[in-house]
């Protein structure tokens, strides 16, 4: 089985494809475009087969919108007919810490004020969803997180970590602001995982996790309550 | 030779098989209902709708025409000038289509490409011949001196004419787009009622000016305000600043044909609807030919994407995955040559 | 106007050159990662004070047009200026999408039109150029930001 | 800087490379030769410019002694008269379970019968070195492990992992054999961490941690050792 | 044209820098006294050695010669035959520098440099000639018909001489390396005493056999045992079979010569130091001219693998990053173009 | 011999010709992995009976020639034959050096002469050919294994 898989939801592109004989991964952080990186990527891939791959692993976000575009119709072009398997972005950061025994959050800048934030639990190299992706302002996610972990042992990852220290324990040191970034390996363990489980979807049935309408959409649909209520009255 | 071509450089997805002047499909989904109720095109839902339409699109495309990926000698997308966001989905799109089938990719100019979709209306057509490109983001002047050689000579140095149509129906409290409202309302108006400044008409150069004219009108909303009336003149304000806007346009454009000893004229873009432009047209009927494509090519669409990316291709070019897109891919004095 | 009570330079009104040389001379006094924010009306100026600004920059003012349609023009100049005009934007959410990256980089000077609109999107401090129209020849212009950036403004202009 | 960074001491080669403007992180596990597959890494980094390197980081071992010296060789030709940093390969796998907070024990096959070893500590993403790298037999490793860690946390690491239930937790999903592995993000990290606490080396003094003299020579010694034994009678 | 050159395919560790066919520099590491202990090459050790020396003896070149790098036109580094892990010391190292001062990189056959070895000890040497090459590891014919032409034309199908020369030692319960020992004892004894088979002496081709003899030894010395003596006559039976082996080697080699209408052989290899080959060369002496370069060419060094990559450097031949060893090089009839 | 107590196969007593055209049919009993050791002294016949091996495996016997010197030769035949002569390695460490990589892929069938010198390196089980001197144009050829896969041998050679 040949499967090539990218997440393109941090700066950071991360990719990797295997199959019997080999396994390639690769992690560019160059700041360059997206699109240019996920280029870079490929180039980098030249002993990949493209034309026969079987599956396509993305990352979906939550994320960079634009970044997740890219990667997003990248493969959907790349995988026109092919199975495709949709990646957590939230969940390969949590993987990041999947030694450790305990909960895992992960928070992500957002707009300002909020976060993209899941809640994950790991022990012994067995991680879980405990609350799916969902973006809250700040002080909302902490109330969630501290809800569920209580004074259980936590550890909090992501470029939005330092608001909560309260919560679980915070990597400070600067040169481990890469355990807020994916990995190309933890996308490969969680490409295989989607797989096993037999979680394909197919083009069509792929969409970005936004986890929100565009703001443009939601002040629709307030004005538009307004109006029904005004017209009630 | 096959061209597959793909455009998502604004609010319309469309993918398109071109086989030299003929098109073997071209399907659109336009987004203007989406679009509609916010006033506007929201750049992030024009992506987020892209990238939820251009795979079946393509799907359709392939089953419709029974074409084999196989047989096409190349991938054309557009590359700008539009919103990145939207722009980044078709030129994603295409690099994995590239890669996978192991086909040629071209970044095509939107510009161009409408220039090219002539070509797919009225194949008689020969250069030389004029291009007045009037829409929402463009106006332009364009010379097609001979076959691939396309030549920016004028453009607005700030707002496109469609913009001032927009500006200015907003400060009659017109509705949006402002074009046809003030197309409609401008006929039962009096478009000599006010002289609005014609800026730049009687310049040397090719290049329009539209800033100044909302300035104008709204200094005169404020006297007619001020002067104490109950109800503005909507009607003669919109015929007056729509009358300065299109004898601008002719102007220029009829002066440019002249200049350069053709006589042939090309309109394109969504102003080109406009009915007084067209009524006024019949004025240099005799000496020079318009051609005014059907909606169908006028309107953006990757047919004429494909067919522009077409000339890129016969010449070798392959842009390859580095193809990245220019929102403004524009610059003064550019010289689009386009094949 | 919110920022009425605020500190603000008034640089008196002024016509069409005069404005864009105001604006080149402000140019010199700013660094990446500034933000401008243009407010005033249809007609009042903006657009024309950013031709100020890139001469300021080593650029044409002849770059400039109106990036109404694709919301972002950059200009390559002394420092890159990222020219945004959110008229057709609806809110702060939509400037996030189109700011996004760039914004994080920042390694650029952003101007943008109509930038009161979504001033709520920035935590950076940002500086906002406040134009009025007076007639149809002038313009009264007049500058606002937090009191110790204005300082270093009008240190940097030679004002007062 | 300009650093490159480079383990071979596995059947996957990692390798990275980083300045202030970019970070490029490459995996090859192409069953290719090791000499091969770090000419495959270096042609995936055609952004670098090797002429100009400010630091090298070598893994060292132990490990595979052809794939390590096929790495370390190849450095020493690239670092002339530059400086080197040397990382433990051994480390580096523990760097997998940086997370972890507790004992992390790594052992990897050696010649049938030996493992290499190692024993670390984590907490809160600070890894310290309990044990050095040793060469022993399974036993006798089993034995030190013990003594050190009772029955505290424990997870132990690497291809000789499954013998040592008793001490620590055991990923057995084959999918995690991932983390017996180098990961280009630790080597970063590794050397990054070598290069802040100034531990430079020249290249005469660069040896590979081979952890045990090639037998031929024990032998020879012991050998020699009943020799003077029998003439001292 | 100067060329580094990096040999480090077996025993020794040596760098050099040579200008055409002079030699700026060759700095040779012989690892034997490490080995000596063991009873034989232990390949493990070797590499150690090579890893261990490699770097320091590089910075030894450069200061003593005072060469910079950027002067050099490219890296030359014995590929193979040799131990695998010895030869990766030398490859690997040879690709950092290539890719470190962006320079050629060539790998040379450690056979083709052991000729290209006669240029530098004999500059006046010109094709065509014949080599004789007799060591440890290699039991060849070549034929260098014009420069840059090498062709194999006989080889042993089965054991090299030298190593025949080894087992029959320890069959004789004689020291470790056995050539120098059989050497020395046969003097001593009757090379006629026993008649030993002489494989493919009068074979067509050029080949030779070398197996069967051990085996003649070995049923000789059974039979001597089963007669009852009580002293095997170890020197007449090493002088015996030291005799059939030259035999071969020489009525096959000035074969060849005669055949190919060659005047000249050059002896290379450890073998050439065997004093009773060299006694029996002057039987030739009148029709062929035989050259034995001195040992510091003749044994393995830097110096000529520099000089064969010179050849193929001057071709345009850039073999780069992905140049492996390949211990076992040779395979039968292949021709070997080494430059 | 210490596999002389082990179940075996008796070959017989062999000429040069018989014991190549033994070998070549025994070739296509082997598999991927396996693990040959020629047990024999010096001139017994080990590398010959290599020979013939490789013809068994679509390889031309002449291919075939001591490894003494390079320590392990490779055949690519239709299965990747490993030639490793274990007569200058001193000890089952020195072979776990010269095999390490190879061994660890277990994509091809290796042959080792000598191999009795270096048994104790491999937890794999493998299969023993023990060559014995009769005379100068006899040689007694013997295999031994563990029962099952003697067995195995056995039926696919079509022994008793
Ligand atoms: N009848 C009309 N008279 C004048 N202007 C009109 C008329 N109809 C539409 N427009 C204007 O044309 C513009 C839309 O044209 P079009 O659809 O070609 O633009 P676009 O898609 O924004 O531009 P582009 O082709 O450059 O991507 C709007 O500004 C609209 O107000
Ligand atoms: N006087 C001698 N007579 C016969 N054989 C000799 C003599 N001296 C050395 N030899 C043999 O020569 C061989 C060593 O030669 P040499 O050093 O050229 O071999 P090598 O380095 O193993 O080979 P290569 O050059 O092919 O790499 C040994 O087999 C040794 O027994
Ligand atoms: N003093 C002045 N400053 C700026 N613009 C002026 C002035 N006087 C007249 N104008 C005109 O007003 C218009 C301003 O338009 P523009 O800069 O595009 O405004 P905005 O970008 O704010 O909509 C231009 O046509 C310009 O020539
Ligand atoms: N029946 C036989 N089987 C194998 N070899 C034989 C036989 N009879 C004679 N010989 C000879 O004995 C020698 C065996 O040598 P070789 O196969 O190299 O032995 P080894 O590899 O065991 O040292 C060869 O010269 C071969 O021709
Ligand atoms: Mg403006
Ligand atoms: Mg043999
Ligand atoms: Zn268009
Ligand atoms: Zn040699």
């Amino acid at each position: 089985m040949k499967v090539f898989s990218i997440d393109t939801s941090t700066p950071r592109v991360v990719a990797c494809y295997f199959d019997e004989e080999k396994k390639i991964m690769i992690e560019l952080d160059t700041k360059a475009k997206h699109g240019i990186q996920v280029s870079q990527v490929v180039e980098k891939m030249k002993e990949v087969d493209f034309a026969n791959l079987d599956v396509i692993g993305i990352g979906i976000g939550p994320g960079g919108l634009t970044g997740l575009r890219v990667g997003i119709s990248f493969c959907l072009g790349l995988g026109i007919k092919k199975k495709f398997v949709q990646i957590s972005s939230l969940k390969l950061i949590a993987m990041n810490a999947l030694m450790f025994n305990g909960y895992i959050g992960v928070v992500r800048k957002a707009r300002e004020g909020y976060l993209y934030a899941g809640l994950y639990h790991s022990e012994n190299g067995k991680l879980q969803t405990i609350v799916e992706p969902f973006i809250e302002s700040i002080d909302v996610v902490r109330e969630k997180f501290k809800e569920v972990v209580s004074n259980k042992p936590a550890l909090i990852l992501g470029d939005g970590a330092e608001n909560f220290k309260d919560i679980g324990i915070v990597l400070e040191e600067p040169k481990y602001s890469e355990f807020n970034l994916p990995s190309a390996r933890n996308l490969y363990l969680l490409t295989i995982e989607e797989i096993n489980s037999n979680n394909f979807v197919d083009a069509l049935h792929i969409e970005p996790l936004y986890l929100q309408k565009s703001i443009a959409e939601l002040n629709f649909e307030k004005k538009q309550r307004q109006l029904q209520q005004m017209q009630e009255k | 030779m096959i061209v597959l071509g793909i455009e998502t450089s604004c609010d319309e997805t469309s993918v398109a098989l071109v086989e030299d002047n003929k098109v073997i499909a071209n399907l659109v989904y336009s987004q203007i209902l989406t679009h509609k109720k916010f006033g506007g095109v929201v750049p992030e839902i024009a992506a987020r709708e892209h990238l939820k339409k251009l795979p079946a699109l393509f799907n359709q495309l392939l089953s419709e025409t029974q074409v084999d990926i196989s047989q096409i000698d190349g991938i054309a997308v557009t590359k700008g000038p539009g919103l990145i966001g939207a722009l980044l989905v078709g030129v994603s799109f295409a690099k994995g289509l590239a890669l996978r089938y192991n086909k040629k990719l071209v970044g095509v100019n939107h510009i161009v490409g409408h220039v090219y979709a002539n070509y797919l209306a009225y194949s008689e057509l020969k250069p030389p011949y004029i291009v007045l490109m009037v829409s929402g983001g463009h106006t332009l002047i364009l010379k097609v001196e001979r076959e691939g050689n396309i030549r920016l000579i004028g453009r607005s140095v700030d707002d496109a004419v469609g913009e001032a149509f927009d500006k200015i129906a907003r400060l009659l409290n017109l509705g949006y787009p402002g074009g046809p409202e003030i197309d409609r309302v401008a006929k039962l108006g009096n478009p000599k009622a006010f002289h609005f400044p014609r800026p730049k008409m009687y310049d040397a150069d090719y290049d329009f000016s539209f800033s100044g004219l909302k300035t104008a009108v709204l200094y005169e909303i404020e006297k007619l305000k001020k002067s104490g009336i109950s109800e503005l003149p909507t009607n003669d304000l919109a015929a007056s600043a729509q009358e300065a806007m299109i004898d601008v346009l002719l102007y220029k454009v009829t002066k440019a044909a002249k200049d350069n000893n053709v006589d042939k004229i090309v309109l394109a873009g969504g102003v080109a609807a406009n009915s007084r432009l067209r009524e006024k047209l019949n004025e240099f009927a005799s000496e020079i030919e318009f051609y005014i494509p059907p909606l169908e090519f006028c309107s953006d669409n990757a047919a004429m994407i494909a067919r522009a990316g077409m000339e890129l291709l016969k010449k070798g070019i392959d842009d390859g995955l580095m193809l990245e897109p220019v929102p403004n891919l524009f610059e003064m004095n550019e010289i689009i040559v386009g094949s | 106007m919110e920022t009425s009570s605020q500190p603000r330079i008034e640089l008196g009104i002024l016509n069409e050159e005069e404005l864009k040389s105001v604006a080149k001379r402000f140019a010199s006094c700013l660094s990446d990662g500034d933000i401008l924010i243009l407010s005033g009306e249809i007609g009042s100026g903006k657009t024309t004070f950013v031709r100020g600004l890139v001469t300021g920059l080593g650029c044409s003012e002849h770059i400039v047009t109106s990036p109404t349609f694709t919301l972002m023009n950059v200009y390559s100049c002394i420092k890159t200026v990222y020219h945004i005009d959110a008229y057709r934007l609806n809110n702060l959410e939509e400037i996030f999408y189109v700011l996004e990256g760039e914004i994080e980089e920042k390694d650029g000077i952003f101007v943008i039109e109509w930038g009161e609109l979504v001033k709520e999107f920035f935590l950076e401090d940002f500086i906002t150029i406040i134009f009025e129209h007076v007639d149809e020849g002038h313009r009264k212009v007049s500058i606002t930001a937090d009191s110790g950036r204005l300082e270093l403004i009008r240190r940097c202009m030679h004002i007062g």
